[in-house]
């Protein structure tokens, strides 16, 4: 079974070749639907791998079996964790997939292949990286679904936002992939090793770290959590997703940066976490400290957008910060919590990005304020957002419920308080667009004067993606959400699901010695309910007060860091390592 | 933000990470260091399936995965690039006139264009013996295409350029490495392992097992890439030309406009 | 270190390094000449290396540059020719040096290796780096003046 | 040799990284900062080689050189420079398609008068 | 001594580097890189890599300058007409 699991690459990757081959002379419907059903084989191929996952797969790629404990080739590790990665990368592709059938028409002329088949390049991207045991060949895999994803956002051509968003995008991160690649240099030169196992085997025979550790573990940070969106490396994010066709949207911010965070996961549990990496204290701090600050960062931005695609980014960043608090726990509660966190997530922010396409290619905006009341026939689509909604808020019986619940637990203390209000203020934008566009309750917000020049992108003015605005909403687009949404519900409601998770998370970390369960306890729910009430409230005051809500004169500055200038992302980018540098730094000293 | 307070955040984040690699070089293992386990390891290995040159036994043979994925990375570049630089509604061709270059240069051209073809050809058939391999060679040969565009004109480049011919040669070139290590995994042990050939006399044009074979699809691959890549730009460069752009027809040698095609 | 690489250092280190400098600073007809300059003095001083090193294997390298340098610079020739046409480069004195140097090398070379396949290899390098450097510059100087867009 | 040039080709690519960086941060025209990405990139070449080097060491590359008569270097940072060399092009080739497209829809490539993301 | 030309390779790769920074203008700047691809494969010789320098080499003297230079005949060609459109 093991010698399988490179195939979660090369199926794709041969489905990519062969669209890209006959994607000229063929049409549309039959290149989607050779998408589809590669996309959807993967996903098949890695849910039956990931059942067979305990105890975990490792293969040599090539064959090369280790001699005497060392081998010369490279390691594909398919534990719980990068199985599961894998195979909700692969369920969401056919996902999105299905959902461009008809709302997605900008096929380069005359080579219907194209698109389709660089969604499945991204797959088999993001499924090597999921499950790369190897340092460089992750950074091979990360390469790839960077390139794919530029390509991707930048893909309406027309349209001057997405080609800005997409360039900025590439500079940043491929800035910090180079970031990166110097981190596993400086790794390799101490350890002489690439596979992540072997080098944090290596460091801990080295010594207590040093100043080389520290390098290699800022850069390669850096590296994921720019991927990551973290704070003060996110500012590409907003950009990217409020340009990016619909269906790449839901790749985006439902996996690809989750992979970020998984990769940060990956790389403390076996590069760094033993005597020789870094102590457990720094890691936690420099963790918790970002993941704070995305978090309350992500939060307040979402609640001050408009453009809708825009806001769900800022929510995709605040969640992001929930994610590295729980990871910067550092224990397999935490881990548990993520883990389900994501699964939830992926499918509540994908079907809340579906619905909010629909608005695009209906109306030819996403701008909260110009489509006040303009969808309330779509009835459909309003449950489906306001599902969503609720489901972000972390509304039990939802996976993102459970997972919010658990890693509340495990992060205990005052830091609760920030997953509460994180996700209730993100959620409570989210219901807040719903009440304005689906309801059109309130009053019609007024441009103040003077609100030609504000510091803001509005959404109005987007082009609708398909060539003429939607007269009717097509099957295939509502049906994707709510399948997403049924999902999202099921990772929390199915029983055995989460004891599932926390095994598969034990035996990747602990080799199953250390046993979790989870489950959704009293105090739990209770926060959950505690989190939708709010986000309710607030939505609610927001609609009908609008100005006691409002982004006061102070939240400017904060907006202003928003520039859309890749200078100043680059200059944010470079300040991060520093401050990650600072935040690990004692480690050093005292060791 | 403006530029000085950009410059301001540079200096601090330059400052930082500079004080903490500078640290990290001093605790460097000496340049020019014995200790390369991961090295001896791979020299020894690719000795033993009688590759000479080690540096293409570690791409195609011991770490043939990434360079699966270095393959598709420069595929899906290209296909991005293909998808990006594509001919938008509101842009029309214009055909460039021949351009008159001056004989030397066009003798020159029409000398090295076969010259660098067959070194092309050379470096990706040695790949595997002496340094080169399919990555250089596949970029010298595509290169050479292009002289004729410096030499004769565009049109002359396009005559031999027939670019949905290299879109699948490099589609299938990627299929092929593909094939081969699903081979691997079907009659041999393992995907992409090399234990279906034999690994034939060390230092002759066959040895090493699948490497030729893997070497000889990435350089089809990247030869057409690079080609498909260029006619791309050249395409922008040249003959698309949109409504906010400079169409002085005098200057630039354009006649007969076609409406999208 | 051998006598090979101590030339290789000093046709780097001086030769090189004034293109290096001249490549940098300057009106854009100095920057293109260095260019070329850069390749031509690159070219032998990687023939010098490979000699030095013993590895007659190195000598692609040499092969490669003295095909690509050259076109390399006819690249900029032909997409700049409106650029230069009004302040044409000249630098015949400099250009013939590089050429009489990567000459004199591969002369040298040519007797320390004796009559042999290398040999031809040698001389082929020789041809295409003297030829395609001196062609290359005098493009840059007008002789693709009448190259225009296209 | 003295200790400095046991560290300065590190120091080196740390500079070039560096500079890379500030250029990109600080550059005023797109395809100036597409250059400065692949300066950025140079610095993970020569900090990757010369990670592998060994003193009086030559290429792995054994078509003319009998095995085990000489020392090598390291080949596995070879290959994976080579890697790093053809990522490079590609993003380069990727990003300079994107600033085609910049170019176009907003007339300029100066990065101060793109104004249309932000908030 | 045998470390000399590896010092000289070294000092090019980082001054033409810096260059390439410093030097704003694009056209000016593909120049620069041009000789710094080839100052790397030199530097990448006698670090006794020569299958990267082989794919530097291949990369950097006429790949990489003819994709900048074309972006830059693509970007000059329409900022020229802006420029006559504006008052």
């Amino acid at each position: 079974m093991r010698h399988l699991l490179p195939l979660l690459v090369a199926v794709p990757l041969l489905g990519a070749a062969l669209l890209a081959c006959v994607g000229r002379v063929v049409p549309r419907a039959f290149a989607e639907a050779v998408g589809c059903a590669v996309s959807a084989g993967t996903a098949a191929l890695a849910v039956v791998l990931l059942l067979d996952a305990s105890p975990p797969l490792v293969e040599w790629a090539g064959g090369w079996e280790p001699v005497a404990g060392h081998s010369v080739g490279i390691v594909l590790v398919g534990d719980g964790p990068g199985l599961g990665m894998a195979a909700l990368v692969s369920l969401l592709t056919p996902a999105a997939l299905a959902y461009s059938w008809r709302s997605f028409d900008a096929p380069p002329r005359g080579n219907a292949g194209s698109f389709p088949a660089l969604v499945l390049l991204f797959q088999a991207g993001m499924c090597g990286f999921a499950i790369a045991g190897d340092l460089f060949n992750a950074f091979v895999w990360f390469e790839l679904m960077s390139v794919v994803a530029y390509a991707l956002t930048g893909h309406r051509v027309e349209e001057a936002r997405a080609v800005q968003g997409a360039l900025t995008f590439a500079v940043v991160n491929s800035l910090g992939a180079y970031a990166l690649l110097m981190g596993i240099a400086l790794l390799y030169a101490r350890t002489g090793e690439l596979a992540m196992a072997e080098i944090g085997r290596e460091l801990d025979a080295y010594g207590p770290p040093d100043a080389l550790v520290l390098a290699g573990f800022v850069l390669v940070l850096t590296g994921l959590l720019v991927k990551a969106a973290a704070v003060p490396f996110h500012f590409w994010l907003p950009d990217a997703h409020a340009v990016a066709p619909t269906p790449v949207c839901m790749l985006l911010s439902g996996v690809m940066v989750e992979l970020g965070v998984f990769g940060v996961w990956r790389v403390l549990g076996t590069v760094f976490s033993g005597p020789g990496g870094l102590p457990a204290a720094d890691v936690e701090r420099a963790l918790m400290v970002l993941g704070a600050l995305t978090a309350a960062i992500g939060a307040l931005m979402c609640w001050y957008q408009r453009h809708i695609k825009r806001l769900l980014a800022y929510s995709t960043i605040a969640h992001t910060g929930l994610f590295l608090l729980g990871i910067g726990t550092l224990t397999l509660e935490g881990d548990d919590g993520v883990a389900l966190y994501v699964v939830g997530h992926a499918g509540v922010k994908a079907a809340l990005f579906a619905c909010t396409g629909i608005l695009l290619d209906r109306f030819g905006s996403v701008d909260e304020h110009v489509l006040h009341g303009r969808a309330r026939p779509l009835r459909g689509v309003a449950v489906l957002f306001t599902a969503g909604a609720l489901g972000l808020a972390g509304l039990p019986p939802f996976g993102t419920a459970l997972g919010k619940s658990v890693t509340e637990e495990a992060v205990g203390g005052p830091l609760t308080v920030v997953y509460v209000l994180a996700s209730a203020v993100t959620a409570g934008a989210v219901l807040r667009v719903a009440a304005r566009v689906f309801l059109g309750l309130g009053p019609r917000p007024q441009e103040a004067a003077g609100d030609e020049g504000a510091y803001e992108t509005t959404g109005s003015g987007e082009e609708p993606e398909t060539r003429q605005p939607l007269s009717r909403v097509p099957d295939t687009m509502t049906a994707v959400p709510a399948v997403l949404l049924a999902g999202a519900l099921a990772a929390g409601a199915v029983p055995g699901f989460a004891d599932a998770v926390a095994r598969a998370m034990s035996e990747a970390t602990t080799a199953g010695l250390v046993q979790t369960s989870v489950h959704w306890t009293p105090v739990g729910v209770a926060l959950g309910l505690v989190s939708t009430l709010l986000a309710v409230g607030l939505a609610a005051v927001a609609v009908v007060r609008p100005k006691l809500l409002a982004p006061p004169a102070r939240a400017l500055p904060l907006r202003r860091l928003q520039s859309g200038h890749v200078g100043d992302y680059v200059a944010w980018l470079l300040v991060g390592t520093t401050v990650l540098g600072v935040l690990a730094l004692p480690a050093v000293l005292t060791g | 933000m403006n530029p000085r307070t950009r410059l301001w955040l540079v200096a601090t984040g330059g400052a930082g990470l500079a004080a903490l690699l500078v640290a990290a070089c001093l605790r460097l293992p000496r340049f020019g260091g014995d200790r390369h386990p991961y090295g001896d390891r791979a020299v020894h290995a690719s000795l033993e399936r009688h590759t000479a040159n080690t540096v293409a036994s570690v791409n195609f043979d011991q770490r043939a995965f990434d360079t699966l994925g270095e393959m598709t990375i420069l595929f899906a570049a290209v296909l991005g690039c293909v998808v990006l630089l594509r001919q938008t509604r509101d842009e029309h061709r214009a055909h460039p006139e021949p351009a008159d270059v001056a004989r030397p240069v066009r003798r020159y051209a029409l000398l090295v264009l076969p010259v660098a073809l067959l070194t092309g050809l050379y470096v990706v058939a040695h790949g595997q013996l002496s340094p080169g391999g399919g990555f250089q060679g596949g970029v010298v040969a595509a290169t050479a295409l292009h002289v004729l565009y410096l030499g004769a004109d565009y049109r002359a480049l396009e005559r031999v350029r027939p670019v949905g011919a290299y879109e699948v040669g490099d589609a299938l070139a990627t299929s092929a490495y593909l094939v081969t290590g699903v081979a691997g995994l079907i009659g041999g042990t393992a995907f992409l392992a090399n234990t279906l050939l034999p690994y034939g006399t060390f230092n002759t044009l066959s040895s090493g097992g699948t490497v030729p074979l893997l070497n000889a699809a990435v350089g089809m691959e990247v030869a057409c890439a690079v080609v498909v890549l260029l006619a791309g730009f050249l395409d922008q460069a040249v003959e698309i030309v949109d409504e906010g752009e400079d169409d002085d027809r005098a200057g630039d040698g354009h006649h007969h406009e076609e409406r999208g095609k | 270190m051998n006598g090979w690489i101590l030339a290789a250092t000093a046709v780097l280190g001086a030769g090189v390094g004034a293109t290096v400098w001249g490549v940098a600073t300057g009106p854009l007809r100095r920057r293109v000449v260095a260019q070329n300059l850069s390749t031509a003095l690159a070219c032998p001083a990687l023939l010098l290396l490979a000699q030095g090193y013993d590895r007659p294997a190195y000598v692609d390298l040499a092969l490669v540059l003295a095909l690509l340098g050259p076109v390399g610079t006819l690249v900029f020739a032909r997409l700049l020719a409106g650029e230069l046409a009004g302040d044409p480069p000249r630098a015949r004195a400099l250009t013939r040096s590089a050429a009489g140097l990567g000459a004199g090398v591969v002369l040298a070379l040519c007797v320390a290796v004796g009559p042999s396949r290398a040999l031809l290899k040698l001389l082929v390098v020789g041809v295409l780096l003297v030829g395609g450097n001196l062609l290359a510059s005098r493009a840059l100087s007008g002789g693709m003046a009448g190259a225009r867009r296209g | 040799m003295t200790a400095v040039p046991h560290v300065l080709p590190y120091l080196v690519a740390v500079w070039v990284f560096l500079a890379g960086a500030y250029g990109l941060a600080t550059s005023r025209n797109l395809i100036h900062a597409v250059g400065c990405l692949s300066v950025c990139q140079a610095a993970t070449y020569v900090l990757l080689l010369a990670v592998g080097y060994r003193d009086g060491a030559t290429a792995p590359v054994f078509s003319d050189v009998e095995p085990g008569t000489r020392p090598v270097v390291d080949p596995v940072v070879q290959a994976l420079a080579l890697t790093d060399v053809v990522v490079g092009a590609t993003v380069t080739a990727l990003l300079l398609a994107l600033v085609v497209q910049v170019a176009k829809r907003h007339g300029t490539v100066d990065p101060d008068e793109l104004t249309e993301l932000r908030g | 001594m045998g470390e000399a030309v590896i010092v000289v390779a070294l000092l090019l790769v980082a001054v033409s580097a810096t260059a390439a920074v410093a030097v704003r203008d694009p056209v000016r700047q593909s120049l620069v890189l041009a000789v710094l691809g080839v100052v790397l494969a030199v530097l990448f010789t006698v670090l006794q890599a020569p299958d990267v320098a082989l794919s530097q080499l291949a990369v950097g003297s006429a790949l990489t300058p003819l994709l900048l230079l074309l972006t830059v005949r693509k970007v000059k060609r329409r900022g020229r007409r802006r420029r006559e459109n504006e008052p």
